[in-house]
């Protein structure tokens, strides 16, 4: 169950993670390795616990049982109170959080801010960087993604795939380690989701660990070391593309990557 | 001390009794003008978002000179001038003179300091309330009235209860500027028994211990209401209660 | 039937109210003698002290009868009966304090006096050039003040400090001085009408001076008072 | 109508419009300031201080602003005397001036009744726009600065702007414990005049200048997010 | 311009729409005709207009210029003021808005009712269905979509695809004529995205009409009589599915749809 063995290159180390809300129980022990450079495909049926597993790995969500290690540095908890794992020490939180950077499902812009403002926010306020630097480096990452134009505008004013593009323009500012994207290509166009899917790769090839929760099964394929299949807060299959896709051990995970081809 | 607590007993020559009344008449005018000042506020606050430019201005007139003007001030040009000019118009008319009633005055004066108060409150509530909400409403062929009844009132609610809340609690004690015209509440009756028997400090902390009373109720009412309504708090970070923003 | 106006707050011991509601003190009783010699019906009609003078212009009362001083500026927009009594000012200060009421001996201390009052007027006149006046909203509490020792005297009517003085915490303060001034203090307390209402101001007259003649206000004045509260 | 008394009065008139602006200023600032806390954790705890918050509120709320002035003036006025010595201390100048308490008094007062609409407000913030902010590293303090406070500010800038007039209209108040302000100043005019109107018609005026501009400013602040026009 | 021409059996004809918002024109001139039981995608880049598009047949934008019919009944506007035209007849709004349901990108759900309550709202208190009626057909429209469980739930406390499938469950209830789908899949998995094709299937055949709004190009090709391409705030490509898809003549739809592939 524990992660002390993590080798100096695994940047998140999972193991065992229980999750409930109230009585119902979502997460079921889940555990998951990623190294660096790994691009993880999460994928499964709606409400099968994708999101929430996500969201535990940053402790948005406080997990009932179980171990996360990012970086190989463990996640100190507290002993489990009214079925949640509160951490022991909210500066590590802090300190590790940096080196994820997440893309929400709902993207959760902040809406008093501008494009650019919410894209620089983090880096000035949170890393230190000065102003000048962020906002040259902002408007590169909102170039990058299509959105130059659009930097001065309220999010409420946004299509809604441009907002999602701000989301991960957002994410990226940061450059962070580990990227936890949960379905960040669900309101693009394919185009867009083809250019969304090569910052990817490039991000992979810089070395950067990647967790994703997608639909996208043709993206799940063609991009990730490694893809889970969550069924019922259970990983029911795991392993390479190939393998989940064209040659899966369980039925129930046969019948659902057979819906797509 | 013992012997002025006496003072509050409910017979003679305790004072209770006419301490209640006061807290009677005090709640009277006070839902009066309450609920007169909340039917104008979501009239104000709808003309405010959707009313045309006239309107608008209107509005916002009434809000800014009637939130402006300190109510005793209100009160004493409402009440005799207001009055004084009603009945020149009547004489001159050839009606009989009438005699506006401290109570009525009381009550529309405040109502109507309550209502440019809640406009401004419920406007902000209203403009809370994310634009998809509405929209999805209108969408399914709802009326504008049913929009509001089903969807925009309920929906605001959490928004604008802390200020209308607020409103009510301040409208309680503002019943104590009636006494200009002669009306008794509350705060006037306490001032007449400390007076008389110069037990202020006594009088004052009675006083304030029976409005206390009334707050701590609306106030259970008040969290009954917001808690009933503001039911997406209650999940504790869960998919959060806006997902994207309202196209 | 006339309405008489009077201060909503209590100011024994002419005007008050007992627990159960019931008008009493001097001045109550002294209108309700004046309206028996008018043969009329009277009706008390509170309206607070700022709201009284438009109450009377606007019609919503007939006249004030509320210990209301007769001055040359308030004869200005109202008419006065004449007076039906007249208590004389007094400064009261600590009994240890070298004061004699003069300009002089208050340099540089800070007297209290009620809003709106004749004594304020006097203050303002006598002492605002070197020493500080504060104004409070009641009489207690510039006493109150003057215990306190954030006054270090106070200005008011004579009559009413007489019963301060009685009180323990009033026990270490005496009168000082009892200034007469008519420009300021007027000529007594009258019954206020509408500017103009010549019928109603007579009848008050004839009224008072019955009373004065026939005994009743002696009778009523003695229940309340040891010397003579009518004056000269 | 008559205008004349202006001139004899103005001084009279000015310095108090000066010291109410001055309490208004000073009261509004540090009430909100207070406010922030008190209603933070009413909605984030610690149960402990929340509930203190939640007490502060109800009594300030529950009880009349001229009862708690009185108290607070009166009442701790007339204990500070008691102590020995104090009235040889440099501190009794300030003790024995009557601005400081009402400075007090009104300053808990708009914490107490702000602090209900910022809980609300604070409340009303969307958690995903938090968590995202959280998700980035944020410290506590640094989501509260960037995100949660001026999110929470921005849905309730009128409420705020209604609780800072009513300050304003409260300030008459302060005439009770001898502050002379802008309208007690009027009173007095009505006082010497008989003038029944007129002085109330000149105050009415400046409290809806300083209103308007009280609005113009909230409004100006709402304004500079725009927003998408309600269908 | 004018639709005066429009046959009986047109459900929607919408001429030569304009939409302006300050000075960015957003729709540059639409025209679009769907007969009874056409399944009408638009398909399209992030930002090109396709949510405004939507949105204006029904009036929730205000469309700058043009003409739109419903089932042959034209909206009759005022003559445009500040770049918009305002609808004459508040009443013929509401009365035809009844017939269209709409799913929003952003899905918009009543967040102070419970699943359930958000599906038979329309119903009951627009349409008039006696509440126990309206219950039992939301219900059995929840266990069409497979959210049959998280009935009693709050949009807060259900997942994006969860939330997107009551969205979708609320439209249908209505029973309209006319479906308009802003992206009704982008939250789903493949599995459920099956299952929400065979509901539009279903209700095609049934002779309703849909406009749907996806970056699905499977979908769009599989289920669709016509597609439209959206370029800029301009019709580039319409046609049958397979010419859009196979032989666009457009270079700039080539292009889109080649991304695909
Ligand atoms: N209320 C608004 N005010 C200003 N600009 C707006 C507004 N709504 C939309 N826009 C702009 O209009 C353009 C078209 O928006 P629309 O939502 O129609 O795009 P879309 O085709 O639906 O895109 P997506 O696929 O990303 O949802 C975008 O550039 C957007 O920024
Ligand atoms: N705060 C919450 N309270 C109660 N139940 C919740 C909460 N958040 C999520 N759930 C439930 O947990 C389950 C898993 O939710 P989750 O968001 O992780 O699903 P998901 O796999 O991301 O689905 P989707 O693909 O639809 O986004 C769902 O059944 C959902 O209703
Ligand atoms: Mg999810
Ligand atoms: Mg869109």
């Amino acid at each position: 169950m524990s992660s002390s063995a993590a080798a100096a290159n695994t940047a998140i180390d999972v193991q065992g993670l229980h999750k409930s809300f109230g009585d119902l129980e979502v997460l079921k022990g889940i555990s998951m390795q990623a190294t660096d450079g790994d691009v993880i495909s999460i994928i499964g049926a709606s409400g099968s616990g994708k999101s929430t597993f996500l969201r535990c790995i940053n402790l948005l969500e406080l997990p009932s049982a179980g171990s996360i290690a990012i970086n190989g540095e463990g996640i100190r908890f507290n002993p489990p109170k009214n079925g949640e794992m509160h951490p022991a020490d909210k500066k590590q939180i802090q300190r590790l959080r940096t080196r994820l950077g997440m893309v929400f499902q709902s993207f959760n812009l902040w809406q008093h801010m501008t494009v650019l403002q919410n894209v620089i926010e983090a880096p000035v306020h949170v890393l230190g960087v000065p102003k000048a630097e962020a906002n040259e480096r902002a408007e590169a990452i909102l170039n990058r993604v299509g959105l130059w134009e659009k930097r001065d505008q309220y999010p409420a004013f946004l299509s809604g795939g441009q907002q999602q593009r701000a989301a991960i323009a957002r994410a990226l500012a940061i450059e962070p380690q580990v990227m936890l994207f949960d379905e960040p290509t669900s309101a693009l166009d394919p185009e867009l989701v083809g250019e969304v899917l090569k910052v990817i790769q490039g991000l992979a090839e810089e070395g950067r660990t990647m967790i994703l929760v997608t639909h996208e099964m043709k993206f799940a394929r063609d991009v990730s070391s490694k893809v889970i299949y969550l069924h019922q807060g259970l990983v029911e299959e795991e392993g390479p593309p190939k393998q989940v896709f064209y040659d899966p051990k369980s039925e129930r995970c046969k019948a659902f990557v057979s819906s797509i081809h | 001390m013992f012997e002025s607590l006496q003072l509050l007993w409910i017979e003679p020559p305790g004072r209770g009794l006419s301490l209640l009344q006061g807290l009677l008449s005090t709640l009277q005018i006070a839902l009066g003008a309450y609920a007169l000042g909340l039917t104008i506020g979501l009239l104000g606050a709808l003309g405010k978002i959707h009313g045309n430019v006239v309107l608008r201005w209107a509005l916002e007139f009434y809000t800014t000179i009637i939130r402006a003007v300190p109510e005793l001030v209100l009160i004493l040009l409402l009440y005799y001038a207001g009055s004084t000019a009603l009945n020149s118009v009547l004489v001159s008319l050839g009606f009989e003179t009438v005699d506006i009633s401290g109570l009525v005055a009381g009550i529309a004066v405040l109502g109507l300091v309550m209502g440019a108060y809640s406009t401004e409150v419920i406007r902000a509530a209203m403009l809370a309330v994310p634009k998809g909400q509405t929209e999805a409403a209108l969408a399914f062929g709802m009326s504008r009235f049913q929009v509001l009844r089903r969807v925009t009132i309920p929906a605001m609610i959490p928004f604008a209860l802390p200020g209308l809340s607020n409103l009510w609690l301040i409208v309680t004690k503002d019943t104590a500027l009636l006494a200009v015209v002669g009306f008794f509440e509350l705060a006037t009756v306490t001032k007449a028994a400390a007076g008389s028997t110069r037990n202020y400090l006594l009088f004052y902390c009675a006083a304030a211990v029976l409005y206390l009373c009334v707050t701590l109720i609306s106030n259970m009412v008040f969290r009954r209401i917001e808690k009933h309504y503001r039911v997406e708090k209650s999940a504790d970070a869960s998919t959060p209660a806006i997902v994207g923003v309202p196209r | 039937e006339i309405k008489l106006g009077l201060d909503v707050a209590p100011y024994p011991p002419f005007a008050d109210q007992d627990a159960s509601g019931k008008r009493m003190g001097f001045e109550i009783e002294l209108g309700e003698a004046i309206c028996k010699a008018m043969n009329e019906t009277c009706v008390w009609t509170p309206i607070a002290w700022d709201g009284i003078i438009p109450a009377l212009q606007s019609n919503k009362i007939d006249a004030i009868f509320a210990s209301m001083s007769i001055t040359p500026k308030r004869m200005e927009v109202i008419d006065f009966s004449n007076k039906y009594y007249n208590t004389p000012a007094a400064v009261v200060a600590a009994k240890d304090m070298d004061i004699d009421g003069s300009a002089e001996s208050l340099k540089g201390k800070i007297v209290g006096v009620q809003v709106s009052t004749t004594h304020a007027d006097y203050a303002n006149k006598v002492f605002s050039e070197s020493s500080e006046v504060k104004t409070y909203s009641a009489f207690d509490e510039h006493n109150n003040d003057l215990i306190a020792g954030r006054v270090d005297a106070v200005v008011g009517d004579s009559l009413a400090f007489s019963e301060f003085l009685k009180t323990e915490a009033g026990m270490k303060f005496e009168i000082k001085a009892t200034p007469t001034d008519e420009a300021v203090f007027g000529k007594g307390v009258g019954v206020g009408v509408r500017k103009g209402d010549a019928e109603l101001l007579k009848k008050f007259n004839d009224a008072i001076a019955k009373v004065r003649a026939d005994g009743t206000y002696d009778e009523i004045a003695k229940k309340y008072f040891e010397f003579n509260i009518y004056g000269q | 109508m008559r205008w004349d008394w202006i001139p004899e009065y103005a001084d009279k008139l000015i310095s108090g419009l000066w010291l109410t602006i001055e309490l208004l200023l000073v009261c509004a600032t540090l009430g909100f300031l207070l406010a922030i806390p008190i209603g933070l954790v009413q909605v984030t705890g610690p149960r402990p201080l929340a509930l203190l918050a939640r007490g502060f509120c109800t009594f300030i709320r529950g009880t009349p602003l001229l009862i708690q002035l009185w108290l607070i003036y009166y009442g701790l006025g007339s204990i500070f005397p008691s102590i020995d010595g104090i009235r040889d201390s440099f501190l009794w100048p300030y003790l024995r001036a009557a601005l400081p308490y009402a400075i007090f008094a009104f300053t808990l007062s708009v914490a107490g009744y702000t602090g209900e609409v910022m809980r609300g407000a604070f409340a009303g913030v969307p958690k995903g726009e938090l968590e995202a902010a959280r998700a980035m590293g944020m410290s506590p303090f640094t989501v509260l600065r960037r995100v949660w406070l001026p999110r929470a500010v921005q849905n309730v800038f009128p409420t705020l702007a209604g609780e800072f007039v009513l300050t304003l209209k409260a300030t008459p108040l302060a005439a009770t414990i001898t502050i002379h302000e802008l309208f007690s100043r009027s009173t007095e005019v009505r006082q010497d005049t008989f003038l029944t109107y007129e002085p109330l018609l000149l105050v009415a005026g400046i409290y809806i200048i300083l209103t308007g501009i009280i609005v113009v400013i909230f409004r100006w602040m709402e304004n500079r997010i725009p927003k998408p026009a309600q269908a």
